[in-house]
């Protein structure tokens, strides 16, 4: 029992570990061959397969940098602290049928809406504890961001969550039919938006804007600290794909289900992960107000019209 | 003792040591930061004492917004990083009081309840919870949302300046 | 009337587009790079066509060419005096000033310079970047032999000249 | 078994600090910060409760208090970012509360100005 429970950890901290190298990996390639370059060549000798491995040997080579005026122990904490919510949450995501799910909760869509949220405590961190005031305008970027886009996510969530009775993770995805594709349709572009939004990506990058905030709350971390935001963002793509997948594209169904369950999961997560990439080369960064618009006047009535629809659903199937 | 106890006794020292510190730090950010940690080990209590639903609904919303928020407003009002000066009211007045409640409840508490050991709960009662606001506290809950409303449509009418009319 | 959203759809459309596409990035140190014709890489001199007249570092726009000459007598056979020959001593090109504009070639009158597409001189020191003449001879090597002549197109004077020169005479 | 002496201790010292803070604290956030202390360490009882006697009410009132302190905190905030544009300082002692506040600076002030009163 405590060796099974030792093993799914593990298990998980292995996923945690390698997933986002993946993503990481195939957003360089991606991204370069949609702008027709080729990316890495070289690390690694084949298509720059370790071009991330020698990255991260750069990341810890490099000195670690704590700015004079700076609070150094909560600027020292924050990337600990960023990175941290993501892991507990992939402890959660069921990846199979039965039992193939790091730790079964009964409450786990409400354990990865509540994790997820800790993530803005350690961009304010972040951004404060810099004493740089693009950090602090980044910082309090993020902080509006993710207040405002935290409601769309739970709403669509909970849409989901309402149309299949349960909070459990699993169970969700065990009680998904393809026809809710189309009945859950508004909340999956919901939820995939405002997780967007919520691991600020592009096109929601505004609080590390480059052009003009120099890189957001991240402006003063170097080497292995920023590695482990980085890492933390592309943990945070898994995480939100993986959620998308098992939410909305119904996780382990698929042909042959039962005993390649796992394989579909895998898919589904990777197709949303490479949209994830896709978006960032294709889409400009949305400007402060309409990223508020865009959540406040589109998205939050989407998730309450969508939240009406499924209780009707529901209440005319049984 | 047994190890839930432990666990208790640890989360509850911790939840203590960072509410000391919420009330005693001269930096103001760090007052924000403290009482995350306060707070979160008040919801890993809950998680002890079988609240599961009650935990998660306190990390996302005390977490995840209103210490956000309070930070926000830390910011806002420009927090200097280090110290910050004139933070404190007279000492005297405030532990009088402060240690009054605090000891008077715990004296009362550990005479009520010093010796009670009761059965660990089971984990696991989203649903129970959910029956029970929506069978026996209906009208409280909707006279709440009325409420959220009313704060909400009040904060942005505090919170608009007067220029933009 | 365009339909609101259509601009993002096209973004994607564009994009994955170009992902399937094949890149075109050239993998340079690794495979040599197709240069177009008529690239202009360095400059080579041909000596034997040079008669020092000067134009070439006269009309160089940043006085890039430095050459030296001095004057030889030949005794030609039969002549009633000796000619007079300018013998080239120095024909240096400074690749640190030059712009690549190709005013030397163009008003060469004996065709002593040519483009060579050669591109592969890059030095650590700056001062190094002045050739002389044998190095610039040494690139006349790598000039690409002329264009074939435009079918269509009139054919050159040289060639009116001779076809005009036999007929007449 | 469990004690529930331990948590109920726990949220009797919660509460003391919050009352000190709340008493000690000049600075508008921070008193608000000691307030949810309090909040807190009220759930703590309610929860505490529900172990008690096999019933959920406790926790259906801890929810209710965490929604309560979530539409506090977003009065109180409103109530001190409008306080620190009139005034540029949100120290509690200095709140006049006798006098008709200044009408708001019309354009409203850059947050790098220096203060207009």
């Amino acid at each position: 029992m405590t060796w099974e429970i030792v093993l799914r950890v593990a298990l998980v901290a292995v996923a945690f570990l390698t997933l986002p190298l993946l993503v990481g990996q195939t957003e360089h390639k991606v991204m370069a061959h949609m702008q027709a370059r080729l990316g890495p060549m070289y690390a690694g000798a084949f298509h720059g397969w370790a071009q991330l491995i020698a990255d991260g040997v750069k990341f810890a080579q490099k000195e670690d940098l704590t700015p004079r005026e700076a609070d150094g122990p909560v600027f020292r904490l924050a990337p600990a602290v960023a990175l941290l919510p993501y892991l507990l949450v992939l402890l959660v995501i069921p990846l199979g049928p039965g039992d193939l799910v790091g730790q079964p909760l009964d409450v786990g869509l409400f354990f990865v809406l509540a994790i997820v949220g800790v993530g803005v405590v350690a961009v304010l961190m972040a951004a404060w504890a810099s004493a740089n005031k693009y950090a602090l305008i980044g910082g309090l970027r993020a902080a509006a961001q993710l207040l405002g886009y935290e409601l769309p996510f739970v709403l669509a969530a909970a849409s989901v969550a309402m149309a299949a009775g349960s909070l459990s993770l699993p169970q969700i995805v065990a009680s998904w039919r393809p026809w809710w594709l189309l009945w859950q349709l508004p909340a999956m572009l919901v939820f995939f938006v405002a997780g967007l939004a919520e691991i600020r990506r592009p096109p929601f990058d505004m609080p590390i804007a480059d052009s003009e905030l120099v890189f957001g709350y991240l402006t003063e971390y170097t080497g292995l600290r920023f590695a482990f935001f980085l890492l933390a963002e592309y943990v945070g793509i898994v995480v939100i794909s993986a959620l998308t997948a098992a939410l909305f594209l119904g996780g382990w169904h698929g042909p042959w289900a039962d005993s390649v369950g796992w394989l579909w999961m895998l898919l589904k997560t990777a197709l949303v992960a490479f949209v994830v990439i896709w978006l960032r080369v294709a889409w400009p960064r949305l400007r402060e107000d309409q990223l508020q618009r865009l959540c406040w006047l589109i998205l939050v009535p989407v998730a309450l019209a969508q939240l009406i629809l499924t209780a009707a659903v529901r209440v005319a199937l049984q | 003792m047994t190890l839930l106890d432990v666990a208790l006794a640890v989360a509850g020292l911790l939840a203590v040591a960072g509410g000391v510190a919420v009330v005693s730090t001269k930096q103001l950010v760090r007052a924000g930061l403290w009482l995350v940690v306060a707070l979160g080990a008040v919801a890993v209590e809950f998680l002890l004492l079988g609240a599961e639903f009650a935990a998660w609904v306190q990390v996302l919303i005390y977490v995840g917004a209103v210490v956000v928020l309070l930070l926000f407003a830390v910011m806002l009002t420009r927090a200097p990083i280090g110290p910050s000066p004139d933070l404190d009211r007279p000492l005297l007045p405030a532990l009088l009081v402060g240690a009054a409640a605090g000891l008077g409840l715990a004296g009362l508490f550990a005479a009520a309840f010093g010796r009670l050991t009761v059965p660990a709960p089971g984990a696991g009662t989203a649903q129970k919870l959910g029956t029970a606001i929506f069978d026996d506290w209906v009208l409280p809950f909707e006279v709440l949302s009325v409420l959220l409303l009313a704060a909400l449509v009040g904060a942005i009418v505090l919170s608009r300046r007067e220029s933009t009319r | 009337m365009s339909i609101p959203g259509a601009g993002l759809g096209k973004g994607l459309a564009v994009t994955l587009k170009t992902l399937v596409s094949p890149s075109i990035t050239q993998q340079y140190p690794d495979v040599a790079p197709e240069l177009p014709p008529r690239s202009r890489g360095v400059i080579a001199l041909r000596e034997e066509n040079c008669t020092v007249c000067m134009l070439c570092s006269r009309e160089c726009p940043d006085w890039c060419i430095y050459i030296d000459s001095h004057k030889e007598e030949v005794v030609v056979p039969g002549a009633a005096r000796p000619r007079q020959r300018n013998v080239l001593d120095r024909f240096d090109i400074d690749f640190s000033l030059c712009m690549y504009c190709g005013i030397c070639i163009e008003v060469c009158p004996f065709d002593a310079l040519y483009w060579s597409p050669e591109f592969e001189y890059a030095e650590y020191d700056i001062r190094d970047l002045l050739h002389d003449k044998d190095r610039l001879g040494e690139w006349m090597a790598t000039v690409p032999p002329p264009p074939p002549h435009d079918p269509n197109g009139e054919p050159s004077k040289e060639e009116t000249a001779v076809a005009k020169r036999a007929g007449t005479a | 078994m469990i004690r529930p002496v331990i948590p109920l201790l726990t949220a009797a010292l919660l509460f003391g600090l919050g009352t000190y803070g709340v008493l000690r604290r000049r600075n508008a956030v921070l008193v608000l910060m000691s307030v949810e202390l309090m909040l807190n360490a009220v759930n703590l009882v309610l929860v505490t409760g529900d172990v008690l006697r096999p019933k959920v009410t406790g926790q259906v009132f801890t929810l209710f208090v965490i929604v309560l302190a979530a539409a506090e905190v977003g009065v109180g905030l409103a109530l001190v970012l409008r306080l620190f544009r009139l005034r540029r300082d949100i120290n509690l002692d200095q709140v006049p509360l006798d006098e008709e506040p200044e009408p708001d600076p019309a354009p409203a002030p850059v947050l790098d100005e220096e203060p207009t009163r």
